[in-house]
C-alpha cells in the first residue's frame, strides 16, 4: 500500500481554536496507508514546509495530504515542497480544514469529527493520484489580426512592434475601416485621416506585416499556440508592384457604381481605387460590376493601362498560415438603412445616416467638406439630428445603447455650425451620455457656443412636404409637439457587429452574445479575450467603442497575445480527461457535451486532446460507458472519498 | 411406512409441526406466480395440488442466493478479527415439493458432498425434511421427467411422498425424518387399503401419459456431445441467447457459485465474505483477470451448460443434471428449448 | 435524555463557485452546522448520478449537488448539463419513494457565502425530523 | 392487414439478391405458442417466417450481437443484416443510430405496421384461456385476436388481450424502413403515460414499499440488461471484473474496477443496480417492454424506465426514438430547461 503522509496545521488559532488538531493527527496516523501524521502550528511557514519535506524524505512517503486552508491559497505552496523533496507535486492534495471547516463552527468535537472526514476522504483520493506532468505545447510565434480597421491596425502594430509576424487580413480592398471616412474626431476635432494614414503607411511598412487586403478567413483548425488558418485572397485582377496609380483605367471604364468609401453618395467606377491614400495603393477591379473580363467584352481598362497592371486571369488563391494566437477585430457597420425606413431614411435622398454625414463634412468628400443637400446641392439651414436612431429600443430595434452616437452628434452639429453659420441645428435625443474625458465639456461647447438646439424627446413621424423634410417629435421637457421644417436629418444610426461577422465566429469557435457581438471570457476579468484559449478581441466587434477604446483594447489584445507568442512552449494542467478506449462504444456523446471542443471520435472511438481538455469532468458524467474520467479525480476516487466522508 | 390422510385432517398435521419452519407453494396474487413461502398453520388449504411450479425449486432456501461465510474486521494494528457465521439449526419442512425438485436436491447432495462435504449446505439439508406431492397432471405444459430419469411420481430426494386422492392424500414415507414428521401426529393417519394403492398406480399411469415433451433416445446423447464439442452447432443453437440467467438460476439443479469479500468499511475494516450464486451463461463468470475468456461467447457458454448436464455430469455422477421440471424450457426470453436442442444433438450428423 | 439526531450530508460542490462561496462563508465567520462533509469537485456537471446514488448507499442522511449560476459555468455550460440530469435523478428517487428533502441542488455563486450557509442550515433542519436515511443504505 | 406472403417473398428476394448476410425475424416456437427469433440465411428458409400477435420480441437486441461478432471476423462480410421490425423496434434502432453504434448502412429493415393492434401479453392470454393449451393466435380482421385452443377458436377484442405497451403505443407504423408493410394507422394515442397514473398517485412512503417489495424479488439473473437493445455497454456496472480488460490493460487499470454494486441480491444492491440502469436508459428506452416481458420474478420494470421517459417529454420536450440526427437527451441542453428544483 502507497505511504501518505497528512500534515495537519493550526494556522496558529485560526484552526486549532475550533479543530482538536491533536485528536485529527492522532487518528489519521492509524488510518490505514497513513505512515505519517503530524500537526504543526503553521504549516506553510519554511519551517513547516521542512516539516513535510524531511517527513518525505525520511519515511520516503509516496503522496501528502496537508489539512489547512483553502486549495486557493496554499495548494502551489505545498506542491513546490513536495518538489522540493522528490515527489510529483500532484501527488500532494488539501484537504481544506479551515474554511470549510473551522471558521464555520463552533462545537470542538464536532468540528473535529468533520476535519478527521475531510482529511480522511482526501487522504482516499490522494493515494489514488497518479504523478503528472504539465502539457507542453511549442507556440507558433506569429499571430492572425482580422480587420484592418484602426484597432486591427494597432494591435498589428503593437504586435509587430513587440517583435512577432503578423498577418493582419481585411476584407475590402484598403485597410482603415470606417476611421478612414471620419472627418474629424471628438473631443479634439483633429482630422481623422490626418492621424490615422501614418498608421496604415507603418502597416505597409513594417517588415513583421504580412498584409492581406481584399482577403477572407474561410477556416481555422487547431488550438492555442497552434491555430492553422486558411486565407482565401480574392482577385483584385491589378498587379499593385506595375500599378502607377496614374488613374487612366477609371477614365475609360464604363461603368458606374456606388462608391462606398463615401457611403453611397458618390460614384465610383468597376475599376477603382477606394480612396487615394488607399493602403495598399492600387486599383480593384470589381468584378460584380465589371461588364466582363473577357476583353470582347470590355477589356478598356487594360488598354489604357500603360504599365500593363491589369491581368484579367488572375484567379483568387486560397493561402494557409500557422499563427498562434487570433486577434478578432472586425468592427461594425451601421444599422440597415431599411429597418429605419420609419424615419424615412432611404426614401429621400435628404435624410442620411451618421456616416454619410461624416463624407459631407470630410474636405476628402464629394462636396470637399461643404454641407450641401445631396439632393439638390443647396446649403441645409435646417438640420435635425436624431440620437438613438435604432438604439436603446428594445421593442422594434436594438436594445442597447451604440455608446459613441450622442458624441458624434454633437460633433456633427458643432462642425455644421462652423460650417453654416446662419443654419440651425436641433438634436432630438433621450438621454446625453457623455462620459469620457473632456466628451462632456464638448458637448457643453456645441450647446453654448455653437447654439445646438437640445430636444428631450423622440421623434414620431418624418415625411416630406414642399420641398421640406418635416420632423415631428415631443420636446418632453416642455411636453410640447415638437414639428421642424428641416432641410436634412441626419440619423444616429445604432451600430451593429460588421456584416458576416456570424459566419467568421462560427468559424473562430468564438461566442457571440445576444446582440451578435462578440462575447469576452469574462465581462470584468478578461474583457479582451474570448472564451477559446488563445483567441483575442479588440475595437467594436465586442460592443459599441469610440476610438480611444478600440485603440485601447487592441493593445490590450496585442499584449495578451504577446503572453503567449512570447513563451517557446505552452504548459497545460495535465489533469484532463482520458479515454478508456476499450470501454468506449463511439456514441459520441462526450463529443455532444465538452465546452471546448477538446474530445472528438476517431474510428468510433473518444479522442481527447490535452491541450484544449479543461479538465471540468462533464463527459466523464455523461459517458454511460464510464469510459473517460478525468485524471486524479476518478470515479473511484470519488466513490472512496464518499465512503470515507460518510463511513464511521 | 404408508398411510392415509384425509385432506380434512392435514391442516391438523401441519399445525402440529410447531418446532418447524413449515414452507409451502403460495400463490402471489398479484403477479399470480407459486413461490416456496411459510405458510400461515390455520389456512385450512394450505396445499393445493394443483400448483404450477414455483418460479425457484427448494434450492432458494436449501441453497440461498446469498450465504455469509465469515465476518471479519481489524482488530488493532496487526491482527484482524474473524468470525464464521455457520447457518442455524432451525428444522424446516417443504410441503408440495414436485418429484423433479425433490430429484433436483438429490442431485445438489451428490454435489455437495464426496470428497468435500460443504458444511454451510449440509447444515440446511440436514434440518430439512422434503414431503413431496405427486404431479396427477403435469404443472407445466413443458414437463419432461420422464426423459431424464424421472417421473411425476419420482420419490427420489424426498422424506414423504403424498399422492392427492380426491378427498385424501395417500402418504407414502420414505425415510426416517419423513416417519418423525409423521409421528408427530400419529393419530390422524389411517392404514391405506389395497384400493388406495391401486388408486396410486392408475393416477401414475394417467400423470405420465399427459407428459407430451420427450427427449429422444437419451441414452446416446452424452457420447454424441462428446463427439460435438467443436461442432458449429452451438453457434447456431445460441444464436438468439442473449446470455442471461434465468435458465441456471431458476434451475433446481444448477449449483455454481461465486465467493466474494463485501467490504463494509476500511477503517476500521469490517466486512463479509459471502456464497452468492453464479451462473456459467455471463461473461464474466469465466473471465480471467489476464483479460482473456476461455468462454468467450454465446456459443461456448451454451455449450458448456448442456455438456455440464448431459455429459461431464454423467460422466462423474452416471446421472443427468437435469430432471425435467422445464423451467428453463418455459422462462427462456428467447424460447431456447433445452428439448428441442438435444433431440437436434441426437439427429445432428 | 436521547441525543438529537444528527444527520450526514454530502455535499458535492463545484471548485469555482460553490466551494469558493463556502470558503467565503468560512472567511467571513459565518456559522452553519457541521453536518455536511464538501467533496469539491471541478464542475457540477462531472458529478454521475452514481456518486448520488453511492453516496446514499454508504450512508449518507442527505446529498447535495451545488454549482455555478445558470451562464456563470467556469466551464461555460457544464452547470446547464448538471441541471438536466440532476433534474432526473431527483424524479427518480422521489418516485421510488425516497424523500425529495434528502437529496438537492443549488446554485451557490463564489460571492454567495451567505447562502451557502443558509442552504445548509435548512437542510440540516429538514433532515433531522426524517431521522436516518435507511432506504438505500447498504444492507449486505 | 400485413399479408405474411408479402413479406417472406421480399425477404426471399433481397436474399436471392444477396443484399443482406441474413435477415432476424419471427419463427414458430418448440416450446409452446410464442413466437421466437428467427435467423434466415437461405432464401428457401423464409419458409419459416411468421407474422402473428405472438411476434413480442424486440429484434434488435441481436444488432448488437451483429456488431460484436462482426468485431471479432477477420474479413467479415460489410452486408447489412436484415431485421424484421415493428414500429417499435424501429424507434430502438434509431436510438443505436442516433448513438452512432450502428450505421445506417448496416441494417436493412422490413418495417411491419401493427396497424390498429400490437403484439400479444401472454399472461392475459393464458388468463383468457384459462389453463387450456393455446395452439395459435392470430390477427383478426378489426381489431380483434383468434385465440385458438384444444378445443376450438375464441375471438377476443386485440385491446383485452394487448400487451401492455400496445395500449401506450407511441408508434405503430415503422419510424425508418427499407420496406413496409401494412397499413399507416393513426395512433390515436391520447394518453402515453396513462399506466403511471395510479404509481404517481401514492404516497412516497406507499411507493417506497411498492418497489421495495419489487426489487426485494430480484434475483441478478440480468435477463431484464440482457434483453435490452440499450444495454450495450462493454462493461455494466454490476459486473464483477473489467471484460475491458486485454493483454496491455495495466494493473492500475484493473484496480480502478470499482464495485458500484455488490453481487449479493439484498435491497440496497438491488437498487442501485435497477436505479442506475433507469437513468442510463432515460432518453433511451423505447418502451419495449422486453425487460418486463422477460422478468422471471414479474417486477415491473416498464413503470420504473417509462418515468423517465415521461419526465424527459414534460421536462425538457424530448422525444425518444424518432430523429437519429438529434443530440441524446443528456448530452444537450436548452437555456429553459427547469430549475425551479434548484435553490
Amino acid at each position: 500500500m502507497k505511504k501518505t503522509g497528512v500534515f495537519i496545521c493550526h494556522c496558529g488559532i485560526n484552526i486549532a481554536g475550533t479543530v482538536d488538531v491533536k485528536k485529527v493527527a492522532e487518528t489519521l496516523s492509524k488510518y490505514p496507508g497513513v505512515a505519517h501524521s503530524e500537526e504543526y502550528i503553521y504549516m506553510c511557514s519554511d519551517p513547516g514546509q521542512n516539516h513535510i519535506i524531511e517527513a518525505i524524505k525520511e519515511k520516503n512517503l509516496d503522496n501528502v495530504v496537508v489539512s489547512c486552508c483553502s486549495p486557493s491559497l496554499h495548494e502551489t505552496t505545498f506542491r513546490n515542497a513536495c518538489k522540493l523533496a522528490g515527489i510529483n507535486p500532484f501527488l500532494c492534495e488539501i484537504a481544506n480544514i479551515r474554511e470549510q471547516c473551522s471558521w464555520v463552527h463552533k462545537d470542538m468535537e464536532k468540528a473535529t469529527e468533520k476535519a478527521i472526514k475531510i482529511t480522511r476522504s482526501t487522504v482516499e483520493r490522494v493515494r489514488r493520484n497518479e504523478p503528472l506532468e504539465p502539457i507542453s505545447v511549442p507556440v507558433t510565434r506569429r499571430a492572425l489580426v482580422i480587420g484592418g480597421g484602426i484597432a486591427g491596425i494597432q494591435s498589428a502594430l503593437d504586435l509587430a512592434n513587440s517583435g512577432f509576424e503578423v498577418i493582419l487580413v481585411e476584407r475590402s480592398p484598403s485597410i482603415g475601416g470606417h476611421m478612414i471616412q471620419l472627418s474629424e474626431t471628438f473631443p479634439t476635432l483633429d482630422c481623422s485621416q490626418c492621424i490615422l494614414t501614418p498608421k496604415m503607411v507603418e502597416v505597409s511598412k513594417h517588415p513583421k506585416i504580412k498584409l492581406m487586403t481584399y482577403s477572407e478567413v474561410q477556416e481555422v483548425s487547431g488550438y492555442v499556440g497552434n491555430f492553422k488558418v486558411k486565407i482565401l485572397k480574392k482577385p483584385t485582377f491589378v498587379d499593385p508592384d506595375k500599378c502607377t496609380l496614374c488613374d487612366e483605367c477609371t477614365k475609360v471604364c464604363p461603368v458606374v457604381a456606388p462608391n462606398e468609401f463615401d457611403v453611397g453618395l458618390t460614384g465610383r467606377r468597376a475599376i477603382y481605387i477606394p480612396f487615394p491614400q488607399a493602403i495598399p495603393a492600387s486599383y480593384t477591379l470589381d468584378i460584380k460590376n465589371c461588364p466582363g473580363l473577357l476583353p470582347i467584352a470590355c477589356g478598356k481598362c487594360a488598354d489604357a493601362c500603360e504599365p500593363g497592371a491589369i491581368d484579367y486571369d488572375m484567379k483568387p488563391e486560397m493561402v494557409e498560415e500557422e499563427v498562434g494566437t487570433i486577434i478578432t477585430a472586425t468592427g461594425y457597420d451601421l444599422y440597415d438603412k431599411e429597418i429605419m425606413a420609419e424615419y424615412g431614411f432611404g426614401k429621400y435622398a435628404d435624410v442620411l445616416d451618421g456616416l454619410q454625414f461624416e463624407r459631407l463634412l470630410s474636405a476628402s468628400g464629394p462636396t470637399g467638406g461643404k454641407v450641401l443637400r445631396p439632393s439638390d446641392h443647396k446649403e441645409p439651414k435646417e438640420v435635425v439630428f436624431i440620437q438613438c436612431s435604432g438604439s436603446r429600443d428594445p421593442e422594434l430595434h436594438c436594445a442597447y445603447c451604440s455608446k459613441i452616437c450622442c458624441m458624434y452628434t454633437a460633433k456633427h452639429a458643432m462642425l455644421y455650425k462652423h460650417n453654416v453659420h446662419d443654419g440651425q441645428a436641433y438634436v432630438f435625443y433621450i438621454d446625453i451620455r457623455s462620459g469620457g474625458k473632456d466628451y462632456e465639456e464638448f458637448v457643453q461647447r456645441a450647446v453654448e457656443e455653437d447654439g445646438v438646439l437640445y430636444l428631450r424627446g423622440k421623434v414620431s413621424k418624418v415625411f416630406e412636404e414642399n420641398g421640406k423634410i418635416k420632423v415631428w417629435g415631443v420636446d418632453t421637457l416642455t411636453g410640447k409637439h415638437v414639428e421642424i421644417d428641416a432641410d436634412m436629418v441626419v440619423l444616429a444610426m445604432a451600430m451593429r457587429p460588421s456584416k458576416g461577422m456570424d459566419e467568421l465566429a462560427k468559424k473562430l469557435k468564438i461566442a457571440m452574445d445576444k446582440d451578435g457581438f462578440l462575447s469576452e471570457a469574462h465581462p470584468k476579468l478578461r474583457p479582451v479575450e474570448s472564451v477559446t484559449a488563445g483567441m483575442f478581441l479588440a475595437g467594436a466587434a465586442q460592443a459599441p467603442k469610440d476610438i480611444p477604446e478600440a485603440v485601447a483594447q487592441a493593445s490590450g489584445a496585442a499584449a495578451k497575445a504577446v503572453t503567449i507568442l512570447s513563451q517557446e512552449r505552452l504548459f497545460h494542467s495535465p489533469a484532463v480527461a482520458a479515454v478508456s478506449v476499450n470501454l468506449c462504444t463511439g456514441c459520441g456523446m462526450c463529443v455532444d457535451v465538452c465546452p471546448y471542443e477538446a474530445l472528438t471520435l476517431k474510428d468510433g472511438k473518444a479522442e481527447v486532446n490535452e491541450v484544449l481538455c479543461e479538465g471540468c469532468g462533464t463527459c466523464a458524467a455523461t459517458c454511460l460507458r464510464a469510459a473517460i474520467q478525468t485524471r486524479n479525480l476518478t470515479p473511484l476516487q470519488v466513490h472512496e472519498m464518499i465512503k470515507a466522508s460518510v463511513g464511521g | 411406512m404408508e398411510k392415509i390422510l384425509t385432506k380434512q385432517s392435514f391442516p391438523q398435521w401441519v399445525k402440529k409441526l410447531k418446532s418447524y419452519n413449515v414452507y409451502a407453494p403460495v400463490k402471489n396474487d398479484k403477479d399470480n406466480h407459486w413461490n416456496y413461502e411459510t405458510i400461515d398453520m390455520n389456512d385450512p388449504n394450505v396445499l393445493d395440488s394443483n400448483y404450477l411450479n414455483t418460479v425457484l425449486s427448494p434450492k432458494k432456501i436449501i441453497f440461498p442466493q446469498r450465504e455469509v461465510f465469515l465476518e471479519f474486521g481489524s482488530q488493532n494494528e496487526e491482527g484482524y478479527d474473524i468470525k464464521a457465521t455457520l447457518p442455524d439449526e432451525e428444522l424446516s419442512v417443504f410441503f408440495g415439493v414436485r418429484p423433479c425438485d425433490a430429484r433436483a436436491v438429490a442431485l445438489m447432495d451428490k454435489v455437495f458432498s464426496g470428497d468435500f462435504e460443504d458444511v454451510y449446505y449440509w447444515k440446511r439439508r440436514k434440518s430439512t425434511t422434503l414431503v413431496g406431492l405427486a404431479c396427477n397432471t403435469p404443472p407445466s405444459q413443458n414437463c419432461f421427467c420422464l426423459s431424464v430419469e424421472g417421473s411425476p411420481f419420482s420419490k427420489e430426494g424426498l422424506d414423504i411422498l403424498l399422492v392427492d386422492l380426491g378427498d385424501r392424500y395417500f402418504v407414502d414415507s420414505l425415510t426416517e425424518k419423513g416417519d418423525q414428521l409423521i409421528n408427530v401426529a400419529k393419530e390422524i393417519f389411517k392404514e391405506p387399503g389395497e384400493k388406495d394403492k391401486s388408486a396410486v398406480k392408475k393416477a401414475q399411469l394417467d400423470s405420465e401419459k399427459e407428459i407430451n415433451r420427450q427427449i429422444k433416445d437419451i441414452k446416446e446423447i452424452p457420447l454424441k456431445l462428446k463427439e460435438m464439442f467443436d461442432s458449429s452447432f452451438w453457434d447456431e443453437e445460441s444464436l438468439s441467447c442473449i446470455r442471461c440467467g434465468i435458465c441456471t438460476y431458476l434451475c433446481p439443479t444448477c449449483h455454481c457459485f461465486d465467493i466474494s469479500d463485501e467490504v463494509i468499511a476500511t477503517s476500521p475494516l469490517k466486512g463479509k465474505r459471502v456464497r452468492t450464486w453464479d451462473n456459467c451463461q455471463f461473461p464474466d463468470f469465466t473471465m480471467h483477470s489476464s483479460g482473456h475468456n476461455p468462454r468467450p461467447d454465446k456459443a461456448s457458454r451454451l455449450r458448456q451448460r448442456t455438456l455440464h448436464k448431459f455429459q461431464y455430469f454423467v460422466e462423474k455422477y452416471n446421472h443427468f443434471m437435469c430432471t425435467g421440471c422445464s423451467r428453463c424450457v418455459s422462462k427462456c426470453p428467447v424460447g431456447i428449448d433445452i428439448i428441442d436442442v438435444l433431440n437436434k444433438v441426437n439427429h445432428y450428423e | 435524555m436521547a441525543e438529537e439526531f444528527e444527520p450526514k450530508i454530502v455535499a458535492f460542490l463545484c471548485k469555482w463557485c460553490s466551494s469558493a462561496g463556502s470558503d467565503l462563508a468560512g472567511v467571513s465567520r459565518m456559522k452553519y452546522p457541521p453536518n455536511v462533509v464538501p467533496i469539491t469537485v471541478m464542475c457540477s456537471g462531472s458529478v454521475s448520478p452514481l456518486y448520488i446514488l453511492s453516496a446514499f448507499k454508504e450512508g449518507a442522511d442527505g446529498v447535495l449537488v451545488s454549482g455555478c449560476h445558470p451562464g456563470d459555468c467556469h466551464y461555460i455550460k457544464g452547470n446547464y448539463y448538471a441541471r438536466r440530469r440532476i433534474a432526473l435523478v431527483k424524479k427518480l428517487l422521489e418516485y421510488i419513494g425516497l424523500e425529495p428533502q434528502r437529496f438537492q441542488m443549488s446554485w451557490v455563486s463564489a460571492a454567495e457565502g451567505k447562502k451557502y450557509t443558509q442552504i445548509i442550515e435548512d437542510f440540516v433542519n429538514q433532515l433531522k425530523p426524517l431521522g436516518s436515511q435507511t432506504k438505500l443504505r447498504r444492507n449486505v | 392487414m400485413v399479408n405474411l406472403e408479402d413479406l417472406k417473398m421480399e425477404a426471399k428476394r433481397i436474399l436471392d439478391e444477396g443484399r443482406v448476410k441474413y435477415i432476424i425475424g419471427y419463427q414458430r416456437g418448440t416450446n409452446g405458442v410464442m413466437s421466437v427469433p428467427a435467423f434466415i440465411k437461405k432464401p428457401e428458409d423464409v419458409e419459416k417466417l411468421i407474422w402473428d400477435p405472438t411476434c413480442i420480441y424486440n429484434l434488435t437486441r441481436f444488432l448488437v450481437d451483429e456488431k460484436r461478432r462482426k468485431a471479432r471476423q477477420k474479413e467479415p462480410d460489410q452486408r447489412p443484416v436484415g431485421i424484421i421490425a415493428k414500429g417499435c423496434d424501429t424507434r430502438a434502432i434509431v436510438v443505436l443510430l442516433q448513438e452512432e453504434f450502428i450505421k445506417r448502412e448496416d441494417v436493412f429493415v422490413f418495417g411491419i405496421s401493427c396497424e390498429n393492434t400490437g403484439v400479444l401479453d401472454e399472461k392475459k392470454i393464458a388468463e383468457k384461456v384459462q389453463g387450456k393449451k393455446v395452439k395459435k393466435v392470430e390477427f383478426g380482421e378489426n381489431k380483434n385476436f383468434i385465440i385458438t385452443t384444444e378445443n376450438g377458436s375464441i375471438d377476443v377484442s386485440a385491446k383485452e388481450v394487448l400487451a401492455e405497451r400496445c395500449l401506450e403505443c407511441k408508434a405503430n407504423y415503422p419510424v425508418i424502413g427499407d420496406i413496409s408493410f401494412g397499413e399507416k394507422v393513426a395512433s390515436g394515442l391520447t394518453q402515453p403515460f396513462l399506466s403511471l397514473e395510479k404509481m404517481e398517485s401514492l404516497s412516497g412512503e406507499e411507493r417506497w414499499r411498492f418497489w421495495e417489495q419489487q426489487f426485494n424479488k430480484c434475483i441478478r439473473c440480468y435477463a431484464c440488461r440482457s434483453v435490452c437493445p440499450m444495454c450495450y455497454c462493454e462493461e455494466c456496472v454490476v459486473d464483477t471484473i473489467n471484460f475491458a480488460v486485454t493483454a496491455d490493460t495495466s494493473a492500475e487499470e484493473k484496480a480502478q474496477k470499482i464495485k458500484w454494486v455488490e453481487k449479493s441480491p439484498v435491497t440496497s444492491e438491488n437498487f442501485i443496480y435497477h436505479l442506475v440502469r433507469a437513468m442510463h436508459l432515460a432518453g433511451r428506452c423505447i418502451d419495449c417492454g422486453e425487460c418486463e416481458r422477460v422478468c422471471p420474478v414479474e417486477i415491473p420494470l416498464r413503470f420504473l424506465n417509462k418515468k423517465l421517459e415521461k419526465e424527459a417529454k414534460e421536462l425538457f420536450d424530448y422525444d425518444v426514438g424518432f430523429d437519429p440526427e438529434k443530440p441524446s437527451l443528456v448530452s444537450c441542453f436548452k437555456d429553459e430547461d427547469p430549475e425551479d428544483f434548484i435553490r
